[in-house]
């Protein structure tokens, strides 16, 4: 079980080596880096909070709907089990985060999901919370950002996660009516019931970069048909160069973009 | 095809079949055929009223079962077809157009698995391809258009895993659809005939009346494949499906459908008349009362019905919470 | 030169020979058939008047903005001749008839274009007549049906030519705000202008067999691309299966077609 | 790349280079390089004061003639570039974003020819795919949202002739684009800043004012084109391109466009900032003007503006038609 937040195994509490170029990598660049390899630029999974750290004005963050647990309607064996070591593990309710906050001064709601949290699948609580928020920034006229981070469905939830995904549409649905932007940013990786819903229904998708973006993986589309897959497959890059992102921004510079887009529009 | 429960029936089958062979005017033969149809029908009883979930699945998936072609030719005094997403293609797994259903003019649509080899690959064995997603998304546009009612029949494995539904955005035009579904402003009635697979059953019932057929299921993931990621071994379909909560009687329970269309005794495949009967009457029934809704109130209905499905304990309900969790917004 | 409607050589007067199958051709079969090869079932061009004989309830036709002419707002070298010889060959003041009629006791707008009229192109009296056509059929609650037949725009009128997509276009959305239907039903040959504006923004398309619908015509894609085009390119069928037609029906099918579909919602 | 009716021009300007090399302080040449001067000027003013018609055509099409960057740059604070159309491509051809042009946020958009070999390739010379009118329609769909006015350059050959656009089309998504335009609430400020070819053009130019680059041209079709049609002689393209009337003066004339934007002397491509800044200014004014007015009245302007546009004689005017015909609705 690896024992940092990016997902890397610590090799003797204070350094790191990097899966992706194999350099050591002392782990308190890692963490002010948002979980950035200094050396090549990969983009480690990133929690919840520090993903509101990393795009929120500091001290704006303002969580809604926290304590918020999952209940288990279909009595499903070994989903407490599940729920309640995650819970220890991240110190989180459940895959997300939600609330209000100031990005360069703009006041937007905003949701962010954590990969830790049993692949950031989407169950009643997260279906639940960025309804809310959606809701909450409708009524309240703000821009809505929303970074997913999800391995799709939380099967254990049963039909109950299926419908979030017609929850969260109906509650996206009424957002769009207004006319406050909703940006979307996809963090690796971002699959199934997540993409097929709220992350890919936006006036502005942003990809982090070499993101797995998708509905099937590849894994699950390899042995399905049989069929090698090209280099690269499902890449944010690949996604862009298929005309369903719209643009890839480096993590440490997505506050500023965001910035960017939100000064244009106010 | 024969499934591996139905084999005590199809034996009775066989049987009296075989004395009605041998027993011309042999009075002492009919009395045993009797009591042979007797036990046929105990048996059929005794079966399908007891289908496990799994069992309903492989029900749902039978290959006689019938497709979208006989719904839609019991449902529509006429069905005037219209093809393409307008974009480059055209997806034999929807298919879709104009219908007059019980005096009702209405935009029909479905998955179509096909009716042999040929039209079974032809549409992917009912798994849309993006493609088919957006041939959706424009007949939900054009009834908006034209102010008539949405009826969608749904009948698929689910999504496609596949290299070019990928490359040209399926989980978007999912999305797309849902989108659409949640703000058009006509009433959309949805019936579950078969395979109410994923995201890809979803793009087609995200609607204001959901029924199901008896033995249809309505499920996040296949049960094979929930099995194999949960349990890490796909053979524990059978508790899969059982633990997913996927049968009509369960999603009854939960809320989450309006209505169970019972299936003749032995499945829609042996009576298809009466299967397509009921649909059409329950879907004929669901027009009638919808009509009278302003617009504006259905899309609203429709915001509050999905807006609340959730099995989730809000702060407040945690400190004394009760031992059975309490869904909150489940039910009522 | 032709010298039946058909666009066929007559032979002797009585029979002509079919150019799709070689067969000879009774021509008062051929007129009876709507130009359409009793052998093959080859379908030749109409006549707009034709046209609407075939679609209209017997005596339903009303014609309207008869009598609109093309001004020749370049100066164009040669345009005046050619519109005289061309209103002389067809009868027609332009290459479209417009009006109200009755399709299995529907009320309904129509407009039929002529390819005869130097080509069936889209000039000043076509953009202003289809326009006219759509504001009627807006006004009066009116489903809308449109036969196109069509090379493009008509060069000779300059600039005049490409406005009439913007004049229909602006007029066909103004119908569509409202909830009677849009029928376009595309004749052999439907290119340029007409398919990239009113001709393909229908609620329903639908095509005659064979007929060769696109933007840009093969010959040219071939000279400009050097590429040979696969069997059948542009053809309704072709189109149909790509997405972009809803119907093929043959021509002696077409009025009951719209029947249905007119019965359908009503 | 000199234009032949530009030889002249950079004669002059190679012997007053010449001569600047020889002169240092000899003040014998320094007289002869005024007299050079002023008479480069002359040529200049005599020259681009007279272009023709189909002169104009080839300054539009000038390799080195700014293009879509360059007039981003000049107009926009800050350009916050969007991709692709949502379906499975993105099309090099067609560019846009969110930008802010005089304090205006808006949606800008435009063709890009692309600015060296590889890029020009990749946009196929300026000539959209369908998934570039797509990806226009996509961003006409999202100034609607956002409520911002709409921002496009047009430069573009035209649609092109090629098959995979026709496999996935074009004309469909033309259409689709032109239906768009038509009724998007929200101002739409187009200015042809190169070539106007056809309805590629056009599916960015149905707008509220339209502007016009002195040296553009906005044409039914290339020049080339319908001389080989109407001629059938591509040879006479200068000739096709005098009487079809695509110039900015001719379309001012008759009613088509609403403003012309003049080039430095010598065209856009030899003083590209002046045209830059002329191309900035007009559209800060016409945004200016535009954003005062409603939605509603707005839409129906434009619906006005091209519906009245046609040179038609009405059965009445033809009795005792005037010599001049009256060209039907245009102008007043
Ligand atoms: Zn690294
Ligand atoms: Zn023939």
């Amino acid at each position: 079980m690896p024992d940092t937040e990016s997902g890397l195994a610590s090799t003797d509490g204070v350094f790191t080596k990097c899966e992706s170029c194999g350099e050591p990598i002392y782990e308190k660049d890692l963490a002010s880096r948002f979980n950035v390899c200094p050396h090549c630029e990969f983009h480690y999974p990133l929690s919840a909070p520090d993903r509101v750290r990393l795009l929120a004005d500091a001290g704006s963050f303002q969580g809604r709907d926290d304590g918020m647990l999952a209940g288990d309607p279909m009595g499903f064996e070994g989903y407490e089990e599940k729920l309640a070591a995650a819970r220890k593990k991240t110190g989180l309710d459940d895959a997300v985060l939600s609330g209000t906050a100031r990005i360069g001064g703009h006041g937007v709601a905003i949701a962010a999901m954590d990969f830790r949290f049993i692949g950031g699948s989407m169950g009643s609580v997260v279906g639940e919370r960025i309804s809310r928020t959606m809701e909450f920034a409708y009524d309240e006229g703000l821009p809505l950002v929303v970074v997913s981070s999800s391995g799709g469905a939380r099967m254990f939830e049963g039909v109950y996660s299926l419908m979030q995904m017609a929850k969260t549409s109906v509650a996206l649905s009424r957002y769009m009516s207004g006319s406050m932007p909703y940006v979307s940013i996809l963090a690796d990786p971002t699959f199934g019931g997540v993409t097929a819903s709220f992350a890919t229904a936006a006036d502005v998708v942003i990809a982090e970069p070499k993101a797995r973006i998708g509905f099937a993986g590849a894994r699950v589309i390899e042995s399905t048909t049989k069929e090698r897959l090209p280099e690269g497959f499902q890449t944010a890059e690949f996604q862009k160069e298929h005309g369903l992102v719209d643009r890839i921004v480096h993590r440490l510079a997505l506050k500023n973009d965001l910035e960017r887009f939100l000064g244009l529009l106010s | 095809m024969i499934l591996d429960f139905e084999k005590p029936i199809k034996d009775f089958e066989a049987r009296i079949s075989e004395l009605h062979r041998l027993a011309g005017s042999n009075e002492g033969l009919q009395e045993e055929i009797s009591r042979l149809e007797a036990a046929l029908e105990a048996a059929k009883k005794r079966i399908y009223t007891n289908l496990t979930p799994y069992q309903r699945v492989q029900v749902a998936r039978h290959p006689e079962r019938p497709n979208f072609r006989a719904y839609r030719d019991a449902l529509a005094d006429d069905f005037y077809e219209l093809s393409g997403d307008r974009l480059g293609a055209d997806d034999p797994a929807v298919r879709g157009g104009l219908a007059r259903i019980g005096g009702h003019p209405v935009v029909l649509l479905g998955h179509d698995k096909g009716a042999d080899v040929k039209t079974r690959v032809a549409s992917n064995f009912g798994m849309a391809h993006p493609e088919g997603y957006r041939k959706a998304g424009r007949l939900y546009a054009l009834a908006e258009r034209l102010g008539v009612p949405i009826v969608a029949l749904v009948d698929t494995p689910g999504a496609f895993a596949g290299r070019g539904a990928e490359e040209r955005g399926q989980a978007w035009a999912i999305s797309a659809d849902l989108m659409e579904l949640a703000r058009v402003p006509v009433p959309v009635v949805a019936v579950v005939i078969g395979e109410g697979g994923s995201g890809g059953a979803l793009a087609m019932c995200l609607a204001d009346h959901v029924a199901m057929l008896e033995n249809s299921y309505l499920s996040v993931i296949a049960p094979e494949a929930c099995a194999s990621i949960i349990f890490r071994d796909a053979k524990r379909a059978v508790e899969a499906a059982e633990a997913m909560k996927i049968t009509a009687d369960d999603l009854l329970a939960h809320g989450i459908i309006d209505e169970i269309l019972p299936e003749p005794l032995g499945g829609a495949h042996n009576e298809p008349g009466a299967a397509t009967e009921a649909v059409a009457r329950a879907v004929e029934a669901a027009l009638s009362k919808l009509s009278d809704s302003e617009p504006e109130a259905i899309v609203k209905a429709r915001y509050e019905r999905y807006r609340r499905i959730g099995a989730h304990l809000s702060a407040g309900e945690i400190g004394g919470a009760p031992a059975e969790p309490s869904l909150g917004g489940v039910g009522e």
